[in-house]
């Protein structure tokens, strides 16, 4: 450390003027200074730590159901126990570690800085947001170690009302909590991104992935109340009998889907858009090129963000739904892939004559490219009604999101977490232990998943504990992917901590990247810039003559 | 009347300027309220829904509510959006005293409401509506009106919870407008609790009919 | 007695189709996929290509017009999506006739309830689990669920569809190829929704003519009354090492000491009144703990409960 | 209260008056509907009465037409999202 900081941390003498500004990090270093600190980035951290936690649990959980598969008789687990670790590993995967992510760790900690603003446009909500998540991941917690919930994420009535004997009502009760966390950081979101640009920064000179946020912030306040009644509505039913959804009273099951994946399909996207931000970022960074299309790319957020609010009937095309409404959803699912499409065609044309850099972030960015367009295809196989008769609820379902989940969303905070990694904690990562990982995660994410989607078409159905012995070959290869997987994501939480201390100190642009975070220190000082920014450039100024002709 | 005090906001120390404060304070209000409509939106789509699958029993139910007191809660209701339309109006002006008057009229009003509808669930617990606190269901005949009664102390209950906190959030707000310069520093406050209160008021218009009204 | 399932050795990679629609299923979505590919294979080659090509440091030439290129844009805005929706009208074609059966169709009821399936016949032939039909010809299965969501899923015949505690739903189907495929519930409906499953026997008419008039006799109350005893979980308290309840081998005709101090025989009523009211009748030196299943056992199930337990003899070691 | 104070509150208090007897208008008549049902299809029209009373709260109490653009379209998108979730739930309930 340099003598500065040591000189900082002794009370006793007088402050010295140091040369450069204190950073976020140096600046204090007491417990209320991290834990009850209103600084964007500073949250933006304990988010950061909290859902690595929470991603750890979850991966547990996965890894012991693949466990669990690797014998079709099911003897490793009792049924219960099965029934409850995929829940878990649902519930924990989705509400506290997928949804605040990007969002809440990147979303937070780059907002301010992306836009040129001191802080969030709320700071202390910011920060009552994060103990609103807190409190509902202890009542997540809660319910893991008292016994567990076997509902299954989607907490269908009347299993999850009247025939679960388990501890529903903690669990629902943590994702209530934890929804209220994601409303006011949407709302957060969006009065900054509306009212705190700085002077000259106009809505097409801000970065993708501001836009992404913007959109996703718009799915939080829109989406998250409706799940928020359903639940609630759950938790009277099954605590206090008043029933809504029983179906002795005549009440209908299917009302309470309906609810369910008004908010779940958005959900979905709130996954999805924060990790396509990054991607241009990523993209945009390491072929040094401006974004292609970056209008469409914007407008093809903001469609994703309403579109998507019409096309939730199609996870219900089996359940005796109406055929106008299933042919309706799916038709308007067919329409919803195309925003998606747009920004795969103009990833591939940024890096079209760019000058590539094919450092880590951009591996996991091109693995995403990948990965996330064979999964939102195979979407499209399950928003085709005849091919949804038969695939519905089969492991082609779960390959599905998880190409969608870790192909794409994992890999783009994975890349994302790398390359603003120099700008949270002012050290670089090691390059080489990098592209290791990110070869290591692509590989068992493919060895995984990917026999799943014969599995699927196959006709093995998906939470089955119990399985036909011809599915096991494929279960074993999927199982023994997982380990690569696991091995694979282990890997960079080794060398990420390593590099806090070992790493090298990072200069303010080490990619030669555009962007106002990129123009402030690493790790930048307590208020994001010296004075505030005038943006009089365009986004992604890079030149278009080549730099390294000759 | 009364001699007017100075008016004004102070400013956050991330904003740049006071109408960039003001105006992310009132986007970030009306940002919230759009949550709670649409959380008041899933029981209205459960009543409206019933009211397809079950219009028999859903009429039957409505037999059982108690119309005119709702109707009374709703006029309350209207009053008190109207002294606080006054409060706001009084503390752009800057007569504090009679800004403080006003919202006190409008908590009370706020706890008029609260004490008709606590009425309203005596009677309806002494008509044995109230299955779930055990008792034999008054309407056992015809099952399907449980659901529909079961929407009614839903919605009404968290109406009603929306307003204990409202009402405690504006006594709070009332003993800090009281002070000398809070109205030169934090006058916006009154602004932005105007417009939650409003819409209290206006789920509240809301539900009055879709459980009260509609094909009574 | 597994059954040859066909299709199903360890490395298919394909699942076996039992019914026209079925191969049409199939033929949509290797189209589908050929399309998809059409649209994806070029993207992957080019981000590669790309990287290689364009890498930093190699000298190649990088300028690029900027102008506003709508056209592109639209183009593959447009193109993948009309070519995509040529898919959907296709899988909406199929799902119409899926969704109306047709008048001739034999009726089977169906009804799913924690963790079995239960199929009967016009005849009145019941099945537990399985179900045998005959090829060539329309059947509806007409379903509901007694408890929670299930779903019943034939995927030899492509098809699935849940079962609703509050209204019933249908299915239909005309298989063709006799042979012996799975069945399952493929809505998640709690602890055992794994062994919700079955066998879907498609047989040639001739065949299942005399299968349902023997189905009626030789598939003896008793095989019938050991399905149900294995789907309530009466084995769970009642098997030989349990220690919670008497176990019940060879306790037909045995006789009983009861609490109130007197002796009966186990005949058909003690057992049949003991389902159905175990708090009547306490046995000496049990506490009695079972639940009652009035209500849940039909009458006919509770003569193939008994008929299975008159069938109990004492363990032979 | 001197004149010129009295002036001032009015050119404050007026809006809001007018919403009140708007409100308490519209309540009468919902009330009256809703008491005597002159006729069978009269939850149509209490539907529409109760229309008005929410854009009377929205445009006269809340003065969201004096609000910036930007807030006026943030009043109006929550009711077209409810409209969203109402109207593609119905295309399920009403053509079963």
């Amino acid at each position: 450390m340099s003598p500065s900081d040591a000189v900082m941390r002794d009370p006793g003498t007088a402050r010295p003027t140091i040369d450069r500004p204190a950073d976020y990090l140096h600046e204090e270093h007491t417990l209320r200074s991290w834990f009850f600190s209103t600084d964007h980035k500073r949250i933006g951290l304990l988010y950061l730590a909290s859902i690595t936690f929470f991603f750890v649990l979850g991966a547990i959980a996965a890894c012991l159901v693949r466990l669990a598969l690797i014998v079709p008789d099911g003897t490793i687990f009792s049924s219960d126990t099965y029934n409850k670790l995929f829940t878990m590993h649902g519930v924990i995967m989705i509400w506290f570690f997928l949804i605040p992510s990007i969002p809440a760790t990147f979303g937070n900690f780059l907002l301010p800085l992306m836009i040129g603003a001191k802080d969030v446009a709320f700071p202390h909500l910011n920060l009552a947001s994060f103990y609103i998540f807190i409190t509902g991941a202890l009542f997540t917690l809660i319910t893991l170690v008292i016994g567990g919930v076997d509902t299954g994420w989607t907490f269908y009535a009347p299993f999850s009302t009247t025939f679960s004997n388990t501890y529903v009502i903690p669990a629902l009760i943590g994702v209530i909590i934890v929804g209220f966390s994601s409303i006011l950081t949407g709302l957060n979101f969006v009065v900054t991104i509306h009212k705190m640009r700085c002077p000259g920064m106009t809505w097409f000179r801000m970065p993708i992935f501001v836009w992404t946020l913007y959109a996703t912030s718009l799915i939080f306040l829109l989406a998250t109340p409706v799940i928020t009644i359903a639940l609630i509505l759950l938790v009277m039913e099954r605590a206090f009998g008043i029933g809504v959804f029983d179906p002795r009273l005549g009440g209908d099951p299917v009302l309470f889907e309906h609810l369910f994946w008004f908010y779940s399909h958005p959900a979905v996207y709130i996954m999805v858009l924060p990790g396509m931000g990054v991607i241009t970022e990523l993209v945009a960074a390491f072929s040094q090129k401006k974004v292609f299309g970056y209008r469409f790319v914007a407008y093809a957020s903001i469609a994703l963000a309403s579109v998507t609010f019409l096309v939730w009937g199609h996870h219900m095309f089996v359940n005796g739904e109406s055929q106008l409404a299933a042919t309706v959803y799916s038709l308007l699912s067919f329409a919803v892939a195309v925003p998606s499409a747009v920004k795969v065609y103009n990833w591939t044309a940024t890096i079209h004559k760019g000058s590539i850099h094919l450092d880590t972030p951009m591996l996991y960015a091109m693995g995403y490219i990948g990965l996330f367009v064979l999964g939102g295809l195979t979407g499209l196989f399950l928003a085709t009604l005849a091919i949804d008769a038969h695939l519905h609820d089969t492991y082609f379902v779960v390959a599905h999101f998880h190409y969608i989940m870790v192909g794409g969303t994992m890999l783009a905070f994975l890349g994302g977490l790398h390359y603003w990694w120099p700008k949270f904690t002012g050290r670089m990562y090691p390059e080489a232990f990098g592209r290791v990982g990110a070869g290591l995660i692509f590989i068992g994410f493919n060895v995984t998943f990917f026999p799943q989607f014969i599995l699927g078409y196959l006709g093995m159905p998906r939470r089955y504990h119990v399985y036909p012995p011809e599915f096991q070959l494929l279960n074993i290869m999927s199982s023994a992917g997982a380990t690569i997987l696991a091995a694979g994501y282990f890997f960079p939480m080794v060398y990420l901590i390593w590099s806090l201390w070992y790493g090298k100190k990072a200069p303010a642009n080490p990619w030669n990247a555009k962007g106002l975070e990129w123009t402030t220190s690493s790790p930048p000082p307590t208020h994001n810039f010296l004075n505030t920014p005038l943006v009089d450039f365009e986004p992604y100024g890079y030149e278009n003559k080549a730099p390294e002709i000759g | 009347m009364a001699e007017a005090v100075l008016v004004g906001i102070e400013r956050a120390e991330h904003f740049e300027s006071i109408d960039q404060q003001r105006e992310a304070a009132s986007l970030g209000m009306w940002a919230w309220l759009l949550t709670e409509l649409l959380l008041f939106s899933g029981l209205f789509l459960i009543a409206l829904i019933l009211r397809i699958q079950h219009p028999a029993a859903v009429t039957l139910a409505t037999t059982h509510l108690k119309f005119w007191i709702g109707a009374a809660n709703t006029a309350v209701l209207i009053c008190s959006s109207f002294t606080m339309s006054g409060a706001i109006g009084l503390s752009r002006l800057g007569w504090q005293r009679g800004m403080v008057g006003c919202m006190l009229a409008t908590a009370t009003l706020g706890t008029l409401f609260l004490g008709l509808k606590g009425f309203e669930y005596y009677q309806d617990y002494a008509e044995h509506m109230m299955r779930f606190l055990g008792q034999p269901y008054a309407l056992a005949a015809d099952q399907a009106t449980r659901l529909f009664i079961d929407v009614y102390f839903i919605t009404t209950a968290l109406h009603g919870l929306h307003l204990i906190t409202g009402v405690s959030i504006l006594l709070v707000l009332t003993v800090m407008a009281g002070r000398p310069n809070f109205l030169a520093q934090h006058q916006n406050r009154i602004e932005i609790y105007g417009l939650y209160w409003h819409f209290i008021d206006l789920i509240w218009i809301i539900v009055f009919p879709v459980l009260y009204v509609l094909n009574r | 007695m597994t059954p040859d399932i066909a299709g199903s050795h360890p490395l298919a990679l394909w699942p076996a189709a039992a019914s026209r629609s079925a191969t049409e299923v199939d033929h949509l979505i290797l189209a589908f996929t050929g399309i998809t590919l059409v649209l994806t294979v070029p993207i992957f080659l080019a981000i590669t290509y790309f990287a290689l090509r364009y890498r930093a440091g190699r000298n190649t030439v990088r300028r690029h017009t900027e102008g506003r290129d709508v056209k592109i844009e639209l183009s593959w805005m447009l193109i993948p999506f009309a070519l995509t929706l040529g898919f959907f009208l296709w899988g909406a074609i199929i799902f119409n006739t899926e969704l109306h059966p047709p008048g001739d169709s034999m009726e089977i009821q169906a009804i799913g309830r924690q963790w079995m399936w239960k199929f009967e016949h016009p005849g009145g032939q019941a099945e537990i689990n399985d179900l045998h039909v005959p090829a060539g010809q329309n059947i509806m299965i007409n379903m509901i669920s007694q408890d929670v969501i299930h779903s019943l899923y034939l995927p030899a015949l492509r098809i699935q569809m849940e079962t609703l505690p509050n209204r019933y739903t249908q299915v239909w189907f005309k298989a063709d190829r006799p042979g012996t495929y799975r069945l399952y519930c493929s809505e998640y409906c709690g602890t055992d929704h794994s062994k919700m499953d079955g066998n879907l026997t498609i047989m040639s008419p001739g065949d299942f003519a005399n299968w349902l008039t023997e189905a009626g006799s030789t598939q003896s109350l008793a095989a019938i009354g050991a399905r149900l005893y294995a789907a309530y979980g009466c084995g769970g308290c009642h098997n030989d090492n349990a220690r919670v309840a008497p176990s019940l081998a060879g306790i037909y005709g045995s006789e009983i000491k009861l609490a109130d101090g007197t002796t009966t025989i186990a005949d058909d009523t003690f057992l049949r009144n003991k389902i159905l009211n175990p708090d009547t009748q306490k046995i000496a030196g049990t506490k009695q703990v079972m639940p009652s299943f009035h209500g849940i056992l039909k009458e006919d199930d509770l003569t193939h409960i008994v008929a299975y337990i008159r069938t109990l003899q004492e363990p032979t070691q | 209260m001197t004149p010129e104070e009295r002036r001032q509150l009015w050119q404050h208090m007026r809006t809001p008056v007018i919403s009140l007897g708007l409100l308490m208008a519209l309540l009468a008549i919902n009330v009256i509907l809703g008491a005597t049902l002159p006729f069978h299809g009269v939850w149509m029209l209490e539907a529409a009465v109760v229309l008005c009373m929410v854009l009377v709260v929205l445009f006269l109490s809340m003065d969201v037409s004096h609000e910036a653009p930007l807030i006026r379209v943030f009043s109006m998108l929550g009711f077209f999202w409810v409209l969203i979730l109402f109207t593609m739930t119905l295309t399920d309930y009403l053509a079963r």
